[in-house]
């Protein structure tokens, strides 16, 4: 038999390999920093339960520059995470009115309205 | 002297060769060639033993895919206009073993694509002499972009699940499964669910979205993929909660 | 194939997403900008009383808990992107993403 | 050589292979089959057709006006009793793709949609879209894929029909991946492998369509019936060949030359208005048009190119929904091949080489003059295309006779023996393949070769022929079959060999093209796509008949001729424009 396929293996870097796979691994990078801050709100919750110093001292090490610096790189990713987020749910939910397909901008449109709705009202309980 | 444009295409004659290498064409250039002619040039004047499938050369039967200068494409649907001044490198499909040259191996897309039963499967059979099932433009336009595949597989070789687990059933599949089942005359969506959501159906994908950056016909396999999952998810749910009650 | 039961991974992957997506940016901007820079001040008394209530409960722990999981499970899944994979991997992102999920629940029924 | 054994081998995997695979699969599920195919089913040219599929199914409708504008459009050429049967079950097999899941485009109540076409009375095809063949050819292949018998053989290139004791019993082929040949030994064999487009230069059809199955019956001594008759399609994108569908007029779509006037008015086609009107003007036969852009040129009323002369297809006046909605792939081709968006601008045409309307002589039943064997489709001549074939008949014809010619072989097959081996077919098949590759101090190419076919065949058989060009490209034809016979291949490995495929298809286009200038030059009268410049009229006294073209070796075809069926249709002329309506 003369056949003889050539397989060519998927390098373990393959996603260095075209800008969209770099995008894509900035995408999926992002859980690791909403990971982290969960963490922290974890702990915060623990410190909460400790009673008013607990708590405390709980601000006061979040407010720290190395808490800050921390958080501002969360921040960078998890707005990250919205956008792209937001940018694909037209596709994992796609709506139809009158047999007509409701134009992705909308959806994610939409998406961006109920963002900014639930920010305001958070920043509202926090007392802004 | 007219102008010329170089193309690198990856050879592999596996009678002769052990492992693939680039070999470099000089063709004329022309404003409205794409580049199967080019490399149809190469074949009728150049090289005839470089291997590659086409035929309709406008863009739907979907034989002339290829890797253009690491773009997933169709090369009868790919301009030299767009690399003027540039080399085209052009090697076969990712993810797909190479046979010869340009053309890759296919038995494991078409023992996917026939394996998710991509036939319809009527909710209700009804003989010829009743007439078509009444389907609605409504009804048509929710499956209608699914219908386009046109086999090409670019989007398995965009995809880096396909890559990573030879098994993964694949997007071209997975939409083809999905048009059948939002076709409003089909009811075989719980049939195709053993292989649509199973571990190597749609919990491989992991939405990347490059299969439907790639695809040449819009089809948009990610979203069709996306939309089982939730479907899939929703009947998961019922039949934890009313086991056996579906299907 | 078997059907997959990955829907029970999957669907709080999905919910967490989106949960990360509306609210855990400004959970930061608060903690991370607005706080430090004195806009705001987090008392205790008011966030306590927040963490009282079953509704202010189940708000803080579906803030914390579904986008943990979220991240867990993405990161498995870049794991294997990666080329890192098996049994090890998914104890590792699964185990620190219920840790998270139940030091949160002890803390917030403790409250 | 490996050999196969099997019931029923359909060689050809396009819209007619398919159906007739599933209808052997349906017949009888315990045949065995091997359906074989040089490509992948879905990359088969069914896949390239765009208008529609001709059936009746409205009130408004009649079988009788399918018949009657069919067998005026073929220039009363056509086999009536296959007419007949043809628009009787048309409809039946359109419904059966419904039922099968084709996407038919639909009207708002939910039934089926139809369009009109050339030279129909009526609007009777049925349509997706503009894919219409496409999706057809898919919805087939997806069907086939249920039914376990039918075994596929993806890639195999047939070169040998295998003939014993006056029957057909197998079909030789070769493994493209591997080189490897292999004898399917058949109770009966079907061939479904397309039209011979690539014989010519210019040609909407792809690159796969060169003959072979047409040039495997004809080589097994089975006649080749109206090959003279060649269908120009008025609009294709000038370069490339890619065709702009009929349903683009049969929408509203209007042609104008250089000075922007619908001059098919000029050739008793018009008057131009009310538009659309159905067979007049843009919606007249494709002859007609083909015929009428030549003339056109001739005055110098064209408009150069670089890619020759062309008039205009105009359809902005349908507006960006309803080009979007219904035509929306000639949108994209025309924006992509010649840089032009319909929406806003002018589509460059010009006549192109698009179906062969003769082909391998068959009955009713599909059965060819050699027991066993039977074809169906484009490769095929029933009879109902005539001198002229109907836009979106072709489409209705292989579903009607693919189906047919499966159950006929299905028949075939279980009424006769299992045959012998056919070690002597098989060793002779082998020894020309050794030939071939053994062979050296060739000068000739495939390619130079071909483009000397190509360019005879245009300028010898093109739209309007006489006595001299086509005595010229008979003479070149049979020069080029004495260098072919020398021809050495430039790639003598066995995986996927497609220099060693190009030749082998040479050799099938070289053998047809000579049918067909043959052909042509004996018919002395003008009639549907057949013009003779010397002879201007239709001559039913001597040529209201078939020609048959039989193979010989060395030398040119014989002609002869067979009576065409006349049931309920006597010739008369053919009306089109005011006349007609």
């Amino acid at each position: 038999m003369s056949r003889r396929p050539y397989v060519r293996k998927i390098e373990r870097n393959w996603w260095l390999q075209h800008p969209r796979y770099v995008a894509y691994m900035i995408r999926e990078l992002t859980s690791l920093f909403v990971g982290l801050y969960c963490a922290l709100l974890a702990i915060g919750l623990v410190r909460l339960a400790q009673g008013h110093a607990a708590w405390d001292g709980f601000v006061a090490a979040f407010s720290s520059p190395p808490g800050v610096v921390f958080q501002w790189l969360c921040l960078v990713f998890a707005i990250y995470h919205s956008v792209t987020w937001f940018a694909l749910t037209p596709k994992a939910m796609p709506l139809m009115v009158k047999g007509e397909p409701v134009p992705g901008k909308l959806i994610v449109g939409a998406h961006y309205v109920a963002w900014a709705a639930v920010s305001a009202v958070v920043l509202m309980a926090a007392g802004v | 002297m007219s102008e010329t444009i170089t193309l690198e295409v990856l050879r592999y004659r596996p009678e002769t060769d052990s492992e693939p290498h680039f070999q470099r064409y000089t063709v004329p250039y022309r404003d409205d060639w794409v580049v199967l002619d080019a490399l149809n040039h190469i074949k009728d004047n150049l090289d005839a033993t470089l291997s590659y499938r086409w035929s309709c050369h406008m863009a739907v039967c979907g034989s002339c895919g290829m890797t253009i200068n690491n773009e997933p494409k169709l090369s009868c649907h790919t301009f030299l206009r767009d690399y003027r001044g540039g080399v085209i490198r052009v090697e076969p499909l990712d993810h797909f073993p190479i046979e010869r040259d340009l053309v890759i191996v296919m038995d494991s897309f078409m023992e996917k694509l026939s394996g998710v039963k991509p036939w319809l499967i009527p909710k209700q059979e009804k003989p010829l002499s009743d007439g078509e099932y009444l389907q609605s433009p409504a009804e048509l336009n929710v499956f209608h972009q699914y219908t386009q595949c046109i086999n090409c597989v670019l989007c398995y070789a965009a995809c880096p699940q396909v890559g990573l687990n030879e098994d993964f059933v694949g997007p071209a599949a997975l939409a083809l499964a999905h048009r059948y089942n939002l076709d409003s005359r089909d009811g075989g969506k719980g049939a195709r669910a053993d292989v649509v959501a199973s571990n190597e159906g749609i919990w491989e994908c992991t939405f990347v979205g490059a299969c439907s950056q790639v695809c040449p016909k819009q089809v948009d396999p990610a979203a069709a993929i996306q939309q089982t999952k939730i479907s899939a998810s929703v009947d998961w749910l019922k039949d934890l909660l009313t086991p056996g009650a579906h299907r | 194939m078997a059907k997959s039961n990955k829907p029970i991974l999957w669907l709080p992957f999905a919910g967490g997403g989106l949960v990360a997506a509306l609210i855990t940016p400004v959970l930061i901007l608060i903690t991370g900008i607005l706080v430090p820079l004195g806009v705001i001040h987090l008392n205790y008394e008011t966030i306590a009383a927040f963490a009282h209530h079953p509704i202010g409960k189940l708000i803080l722990f579906g803030a914390v808990a579904l986008p943990a999981w979220h991240a867990a499970h993405r990161l498995r899944m870049t794991a294997h992107d990666l080329g890192l994979g098996g049994g090890g991997v998914k104890a590792a992102c699964y185990g620190t993403a219920w840790l998270v999920i139940l030091v949160a629940a002890g803390a917030l029924i403790a409250t | 050589m490996d050999v196969i054994e099997i019931d029923v081998a359909i060689v050809g995997a396009g819209g007619a292979g398919l159906r007739a695979a599933i209808a052997v699969a349906e017949a009888d599920p315990t045949l065995t089959q091997a359906l074989i195919s040089k490509v992948y089913p879905m990359r088969s040219h069914t896949v390239a057709a765009e208008g529609g599929a001709a059936g009746v199914i409205k009130d408004n409708d009649s079988l009788d006006n399918h018949f009657h504008d069919t067998v005026s459009g073929g220039d009363w050429l056509c086999d009536q009793d296959a007419v007949e049967l043809f628009v009787n079950t048309a409809p039946l097999e359109l419904l059966q793709l419904e039922h099968w899941g084709c996407p038919w485009s639909r009207e708002a109540n939910g039934k089926v949609a139809v369009r009109p076409f050339g030279g129909m009375k009526i609007e009777r095809t049925w349509y997706a879209a503009d894919k219409t063949g496409f999706h057809i050819l898919h919805t087939l292949f997806q069907t086939s894929l249920k039914y376990p018998s039918i075994k596929r053989f993806d890639e195999y290139y047939s070169t040998d029909l295998i003939v014993e004791d006056g029957r057909c019993t197998g079909v030789i082929g070769i493994e493209m991946r591997s080189g490897r040949m292999v004898a399917f030994r058949a109770r009966a064999v079907v061939i479904a492998t397309g039209g011979a487009g690539r014989i010519f230069p210019f040609t909407t059809n792809g690159a796969i369509k060169t003959g072979d199955g047409m040039a495997m019956a004809y080589r097994a001594g089975v006649p080749l019936k109206d090959m003279e008759f060649m269908q120009y399609h008025p609009t294709g994108l000038p370069g490339t060949g890619i065709l702009i569908t009929e349903g683009s007029r049969g929408e509203g779509g209007i042609l104008v030359n250089k000075d922007g006037y619908r001059y098919l008015q000029d050739y008793n086609l018009g008057p131009p208005d009310p538009w659309p009107r159905k067979k007049a003007m843009e919606l007249g036969p494709r002859d007609r048009l083909s015929q009428a852009f030549w003339h056109e040129q001739q005055k110098g009323r064209t408009i150069k190119t670089p890619h020759g002369d062309v008039v205009h297809l105009d359809i902005r006046q349908l507006g960006e929904k309803m080009i979007n909605e219904r035509l929306p792939m000639v949108r994209e081709l025309a924006k992509a091949y010649v840089g032009v968006d319909p929406v806003h601008e002018l589509i460059p045409v010009r006549p192109v080489v698009h179906y062969t309307m003769g082909g391998i002589h068959t009955d009713i039943d599909t059965a060819t003059s050699l027991p066993g064997l039977f074809a169906a489709g484009e490769c095929a001549c029933v009879s109902i295309n005539g001198a002229n074939r109907l836009g979106s008949n072709s489409l209705a014809e292989i579903v009607v006779f693919g189906a047919r010619a499966g159950r006929s072989a299905a028949a075939f097959a279980k009424a006769h023996p299992k045959p012998a081996a056919a070690a002597k077919a098989a060793e002779a098949a082998q020894a020309n393949l050794r030939e071939l590759f053994a062979r050296e101090g060739g000068s000739d190419t495939v390619s130079s070769l071909r483009k000397a076919m190509n360019d005879t065949m245009e300028s010898g058989a093109g739209i309007y022929r006489s006595e001299d060009t086509l005595r010229q490209t008979c003479g070149v034809l049979a020069d080029l079959r004495a260098r072919y016979r020398k021809i050495q291949l430039q790639d003598r490995s066995n995986v996927f060999n497609t220099d060693l495929i190009q030749t082998l298809e040479l050799g099938c286009m070289l053998d047809v093209a000579e049918a067909m200038a043959h052909s042509a030059l004996e018919r002395k009268e003008s009639r549907g796509s057949h013009q003779r410049l010397e002879y201007p009229k239709r001559d039913d006294a001597s040529y209201l008949k078939h020609s048959l073209a039989r193979y010989r070796d060395a030398g040119p075809p014989s002609i002869s001729y067979l009576d065409v069926v006349i049931t309920k249709s006597p010739p008369a002329e053919r009306v089109y424009g005011g006349a007609a309506t």
